[in-house]
């Protein structure tokens, strides 16, 4: 168990968010709608609501467990909690940064991997492709995670009711070159 | 030529040791129209007051100056002093020396010079001073008490018992008000009809109590003291003399399912209809907006079925002008419906209620006669959850406050619904408890031990139906906030408490202010609570914030306390430092060209129209004329006044010009 | 009525049938769709899962193209797709200094001139009550629509002012003859995004969905969006699975629904390609030809 | 050493709220410059803006306007009333030459006594940076 320290630090992951995305965690006075709405809270390792707690007392063991946590990664993006939250706190928006911050720092729950493997591969099919192509991303997450006998009861099935082209409908577009341009602004700002 | 007579005082050491009071009191000498100039360690004690009395006297002064600690602080005792020996007291102003230069400054030149300066400023100004008299305005010893709940009720009966004659007038049929409506009350939980409707009767046979129920104020002019309300008596279509309440109409007339507003709509009352067995009066009005015979033109059951032929459908409204002087406003408060809340299931699902709806099925005379029954099948619930701040404490809905009732009546509800239904689980959702207050937490405590009523801290997500069942779908905080699924009978929402519809149109009749939420203001939030900033009216209970009957109660008493004191007095006197417009020989009259700028500025309503006319009554001009009733003394008008005719008594134009230029020079 | 197109990735494969279905009843009812030229994905959840300003940066591309075309409107199938536009649009609006970096990324002017709609908002204008009227009230069926997560939230980019209880597309299916039941699932997630990840939280989550609407009797779950679509029908059997229950209850796109009550035959409509077996027919089931559906056609 | 400039600064407060302030600062003994002189009105919205230009002509430096918070005036609305006819005000004045950096318009409560000293003694050090009010003045001397 963690003891949460009162001591203020300098960018603290809550001034990050106020910074950045707008949104502010000193606002959540824990109700608890939001772990209540859930859909996906059982399965949390942290409770939504809990790891705006967390962030509220700006220690950075509190934070490391937020960002190491498999809740981050099990957020739907459902947007059920900001649309009942009494103090409209975007814990969706929030969650996206948390995100990135976790992959940042290293601190990816070991359970999330297979999560992050899907979105990287997801990502990368856009990359080569601009648009998704269905086997090709299987493929590479499959590869990514080694699980080979997932879907092989669907996939035959999606293709034979033609739900799955064999060939990528291939864009080499201007959408790689937008990826290589955010690359280099992100070297630039680090 | 002014005789200023200027009085330096050292304060002990307060002045004198950074200013020089000697000096000050020479360098004054020399101001043209100073007769006298002395200086003394202790002006306000008595011998130096009686330097101010002899030299008034033999100098025969035409005016004071006191230069020595705030005005704030002594003004009124150096006024008196003057008085004593004849000199008008609004001849005498002071010079503050000690809060304004000798504290605030080093020893020096630079201070002593300010003090002289300080000082010079008051005998210019004094000298323009004129001789003025406090204003008398008589009293109406008779208040206005808008709304009958326990509030008004309360308020009512202690100006009524201390003599003085009392005007009620409820918008409602009945007087009552919410506490008429409530099963129990906490923490005692004695039956809220049983200790209201005595006092209820009370009101109805008071011989200084006159009650106008149906009504409401239309309009309300005048000040403090004489104040005049125009009430309308809305047409009750039965003549109230004549009818005996022996309720034949109601049992006669055809339309039965109108939603009965006292049953909180979960039961059901006539077109005709007394609104409860106790209510008072006891006699009956006709729903004009639900009455066939008002609507089609036919139907006249009702009448047809009076023994006392009472019922009248020509009867008019009726306009009643009432002079007051006085006014405690009680018009209380009202709940938001299950509607304001889509996510628990958007007033839609039958078993889900408001905190007012489930008082109803728990009271003995409500629409189940006290068993907690679900208004879906009739069926007792076996398990129930209530849900504490539903809107209250919730920006995203608009409502940031706390509705401070709440956590007690839900405490009650539960521990009553596990009175009576003793295999029944009761559930609460909450937030926080607050339960400050004699016997409260106490209260609550029982409700969680004695009674084992479960309360999970945490808000609830959502509530649906599936089958009979509601699903109520939360979270625990104190265990991490995991999930918890409730499959309930019934949901209780303590839903947020607001003021009445129509508030705000009345705060604007009666010039009183109120907030964001159309609560209305008190004059200040600590030391003048029951005060509105409109002298002579006054609040008491929730129309203020939501309130608990004992605070109500409470405030209502201090409301008439403050009433009988203004009405202890015949005339009430008020400092003359107000706005006047002048006035000269004809033809001019008045320099006031009429344009009414100062109407608009006026905060007040304190300036009227004047005209003035020839002795055969032709209309000469339009002037403005300042109701010294009214007027507060602010000046606003003085400034907008394009043609300086305006002007305010002891700040008037030419004193504040003589201060700056003496200043200057 | 002209209007763009943003058709999504999922148009060229998972969900081939709600591209083929909606083809389908445009000209029936009046609708020209333009295409946006050389579109890219919308970078789904993953881009804003793991980096924000190509979440940004992906939707912004599209909207500038479509710009490009002088589009003034842009119907959006997908919901999903329909949320990333529409977000990305309400934050480029908001701040203009993300606006001038993402034109940068994008390399593409971007004003933001072209509106987002879904294709709830679109189809009811062109299904006008009265318009609906002229339709043939064909689709007899106890329906349960459901509207998922991104048709109805967030507050702040869709302004949805019934969000726990939408009703555009329960009025859709009543204009042509079916009954929407009132269900409690209507706007709960269906783990959408987990599909491949955790189809074990699909399943539990569709569980609860398929077993609300089969409970209350409806013949048919409708769906607008993909996502929603594929994990109520290609996930079925995981959801059986998590569940321990059979379901037989189709998942249809609202287009298909309208397909059929316009008598459009089954094929056209995409139909056979549902992994759940659909077999609602429309009343007075008119053989495909012209004439019938002239006659369906408003304008 | 020359003897540094003293401005004549002339203060028109409210008696509710500033005047009372002003007693705090002096109860609590807080020191400011003894340039200020200050003038007592019932309300802010008593005072005529003319008042101003007259002292300006004649040889003030510096002026401060100060009542109570928004919606705290004792008249409800006194304050809104002075500060809206500012507006206007304000606008004239410097189209007649004066620099408004001369005047401070400020909310002092019966409650912020060290706000007081600090209100005067920023309006001081102001005024005495732009030194002696000659312009307006003249320009005053002239007319009359």
């Amino acid at each position: 168990m963690f003891e949460s320290s009162v001591e203020e630090r300098e960018n603290s992951l809550s001034d990050l968010l106020l910074r950045t995305s707008g949104v502010s965690v000193q606002r959540c006075y824990q109700c608890g709608k939001c772990s209540a709405g859930c859909p996906a809270a059982s399965e949390m390792d942290i409770a939504p609501s809990v790891v705006l707690r967390l962030l509220q007392t700006k220690s950075e063991e509190a934070e490391r467990r937020v960002l190491s946590s498999y809740a981050v990664w099990l957020c739907l993006a459902c947007q059920t909690c900001v649309a009942r939250c009494p103090m409209e706190v975007d814990l969706p928006k929030a969650m996206d940064l948390l995100r990135a911050e976790s992959l940042r720092r290293h601190l990816v729950h070991p359970n999330a991997k297979d999560i992050v493997a899907f979105h990287t591969s997801f990502i990368h099919t856009i990359k080569r492709f601009g648009r998704l192509w269905e086997i090709g991303l299987i493929a590479e997450y499959k590869l990514r995670t080694r699980h080979f006998w997932q879907d092989v009861v669907v996939a035959p099935v999606m293709l034979q009711k033609g739900k799955l082209s064999l060939i990528p409908s291939f864009h080499k577009s201007f959408v790689s070159r937008i990826f290589s341009r955010i690359q280099k602004q992100k070297e630039y700002s680090a | 030529m002014s005789r200023i007579g200027v009085f330096i005082c050292h304060c002990g050491e307060n002045i004198s040791a950074t200013v020089d009071c000697e000096k000050v009191a020479k360098t004054v000498a020399g101001v043209p129209g100073v007769a006298h100039s002395v200086d003394y360690k202790y002006m306000c004690s008595d011998p130096g007051q009686n330097l101010i009395r002899q030299a008034i006297k033999e100098k025969e002064l035409t005016g004071v100056v006191v230069a020595a600690c705030s005005p704030r602080m002594h003004e009124p005792t150096f006024r008196r002093t003057c008085a004593e020996s004849g000199l008008n007291p609004f001849l005498c102003e002071m010079a503050n020396l000690r809060e304004h230069c000798s504290w605030v400054h080093a020893k020096g030149d630079a201070t002593t010079k300010k003090a002289a300066d300080l000082v010079s400023m008051m005998v210019e100004k004094v000298k323009r001073n004129k001789p003025l008299f406090p204003i008398k305005v008589p009293v109406t010893k008779t208040a206005l008490v808008i709304g009958g709940g326990i509030a008004g009720i309360q308020a009512a009966l202690d100006i009524a018992n201390a003599g003085q004659k009392v005007i009620m007038v409820e918008h409602d049929p009945s007087i009552g008000g919410h506490m008429s409506q409530l099963s129990e009350t906490f923490p005692t939980l004695d039956c809220s009809q049983c200790i209201l409707t005595p006092r209820m009767v009370e009101i109805a046979q008071h011989q200084n109590i006159t009650l106008y129920t149906y009504a409401e104020v239309e309009s309300l002019t005048g000040f403090i003291g004489n104040f005049t309300a125009r009430i309308r008596k809305k047409a009750k279509s039965i003549d109230e003399k004549a009818c005996t309440g022996c309720g034949e109409c109601a049992t006669a007339c055809p339309i039965k399912k109108i939603p009965s507003e006292f049953n909180a709509r979960l039961g059901l009352r006539s077109a005709i209809y007394i609104p409860f067995p106790q209510a008072v009066p006891n006699k009956p009005v006709i729903d004009r907006t639900r009455c066939s015979y008002f609507k089609t033109g036919k139907c006249k059951f009702c009448q047809t079925k009076c023994p006392a032929n009472a019922i009248h459908f020509d009867q008019q409204d009726e306009l009643i002008d009432i002079e007051v002087g006085s006014v405690v406003v009680a018009t209380g408060f009202n709940i938001k419906e299950t509607s304001f809340f889509p996510e628990y299931g958007y007033g839609k699902y039958k078993d889900v209620l408001t905190g007012l709806q489930f008082e109803r099925l728990l009271s003995a005379s409500g629409p189940t006669l006290g068993e907690p029954r679900r208004p879906s099948d009739g069926t007792v619930p076996k398990k129930i959850v209530f849900i504490a701040c539903a809107g209250s404490r919730d920006p995203a809905k608009g409502i940031e406050y706390c509705s401070k009732i709440c956590c007690m009546y839900t405490a009650k509800h539960a521990m009553l619904y596990k009175h009576k239904v003793h295999d029944g689980d009761a559930y609460v959702f909450y937030m926080d408890i607050r339960a400050g207050g004699k016997g409260y937490d106490e209260f609550v405590r029982r409700a969680i031990e004695e009674d084992q009523v479960n309360y999970i801290r945490g808000r609830v997500s959502r509530v649906y139906e599936r089958g009979e069942k509601l699903i109520v779908r939360g979270a625990d905080t104190l265990l991490g906030a995991q999930p918890v699924e409730i499959e309930a009978d019934m949901v209780v929402l303590a839903t947020a408490g607001i003021a009445n519809d129509g508030a705000e149109e009345l705060a604007q009749k009666l010039h009183v202010s109120y907030d964001a939420h159309h609560f209305f203001s008190e004059a200040h939030p600590k030391l003048r609570p029951v005060e509105t900033n409109t002298a002579g009216i006054f609040l008491a209970g929730a129309c203020q914030a939501p309130k608990d009957i004992p605070d109500s109660v409470g405030q209502a008493s201090a409301a008439a306390s403050k009433v009988l004191g203004l009405f202890s007095a015949d005339e009430l006197t008020r400092e003359p430092l107000i706005a006047v417009v002048n006035r000269s020989a004809p033809p001019v009259f008045s320099t006031c060209v009429g344009c009414f700028t100062c109407q608009t500025a006026c905060p007040y309503n304190a300036i009227e129209r004047e005209e003035i006319k020839t002795r055969d009554g032709m209309l000469i001009k339009t002037v403005a004329k300042v109701n010294s009733g009214l007027c507060q003394g602010c000046g606003t008008c003085v400034a907008f006044c394009r043609s300086k005719s305006i002007d305010l008594q002891g700040y008037s134009n030419e004193q504040v010009y003589a201060e700056v230029m003496e200043v200057l020079a | 009525m002209k209007i763009g197109l943003y058709p999504g990735c999922s148009f060229e494969g998972s969900s081939r049938e709600y591209a083929e279905s909606l083809r389908a009843i445009a000209p029936a009812l009046g609708v020209e769709l333009e295409e946006v030229e050389g579109w890219n994905c919308c970078g789904a959840s993953s881009a804003h899962s793991l980096d924000h300003t190509l979440s940004l940066a992906l939707p912004a591309k599209i909207l500038a193209q479509a710009e490009a075309q002088k589009m003034e409107e842009l119907a959006v199938p997908c919901a999903a797709c329909f949320n990333r536009l529409a977000s990305t649009r309400t934050e480029l609006a908001a701040d203009s200094s993300v606006r001038a970096t993402v034109a940068g990324m994008i390399n593409m002017p971007y004003a933001g001139t072209t509106a987002v709609r879904n294709i709830l908002e679109v189809l009811n204008r062109v299904l006008t009550p009265d318009a609906g009227k002229s339709l043939p009230k064909s689709f007899p069926h106890k329906v349960a629509c459901y509207y998922g997560c991104l048709l109805v939230r967030p507050k702040s980019v869709v302004h949805h002012e019934r969000m726990e209880d939408p009703m555009e597309m329960d009025d859709l299916m009543k204009r042509i003859g079916a009954t929407p039941i009132d269900w409690a699932m209507k706007t709960e997630c269906c783990g959408a995004s987990f599909s491949i990840t955790r189809t074990d939280i699909v399943g539990r989550l569709g569980g609860r969905i398929l077993e609300d609407a089969a409970a209350r009797g409806a013949e048919a779950i409708i769906v607008a969006c993909p996502m929603c679509h594929s994990n109520l029908d290609m996930r079925r059997k995981e959801i059986e699975r998590v569940v321990g229950k059979k379901f037989n209850i189709p998942v249809l796109y609202v287009t298909q629904a309208i397909g059929i009550a316009l008598g459009i035959e089954p094929k056209a409509l995409g139909l056979q390609r549902h992994f759940v077996a659909v077999a609602l027919e429309g009343k007075n089931k008119v053989p495909q030809n012209a004439p019938a559906r002239r006659s369906a056609a408003v304008s | 050493m020359d003897s540094q400039f003293e401005p004549k600064i002339l203060a028109f407060v409210c008696n509710w709220c500033t005047y009372a302030g002003a007693d705090l600062t002096g109860t609590s003994r807080i020191k400011y410059a003894t340039n200020v002189r200050i003038v007592r009105f019932p309300c802010t919205g008593r005072i005529d803006y003319n008042l101003l230009l007259r002292a300006f002509a004649q040889g003030a430096d510096g002026i401060i306007v100060s009542g109570c918070h928004p919606n705290d005036c004792h008249y409800t609305s006194g304050n809104f009333h002075a500060r809206r006819r500012w507006m206007v005000f304000r606008q004239m004045m410097e189209y007649m030459g004066i620099d408004m950096r001369r005047v401070k318009f400020s909310w002092v409560s019966a409650a912020e006594g060290a706000k007081w000293a600090e209100v005067v003694n920023s309006a001081v050090a102001d005024v005495r940076e732009l030194g002696p009010s000659k312009a307006f003045q003249a320009m005053a001397r002239e007319v009359a």
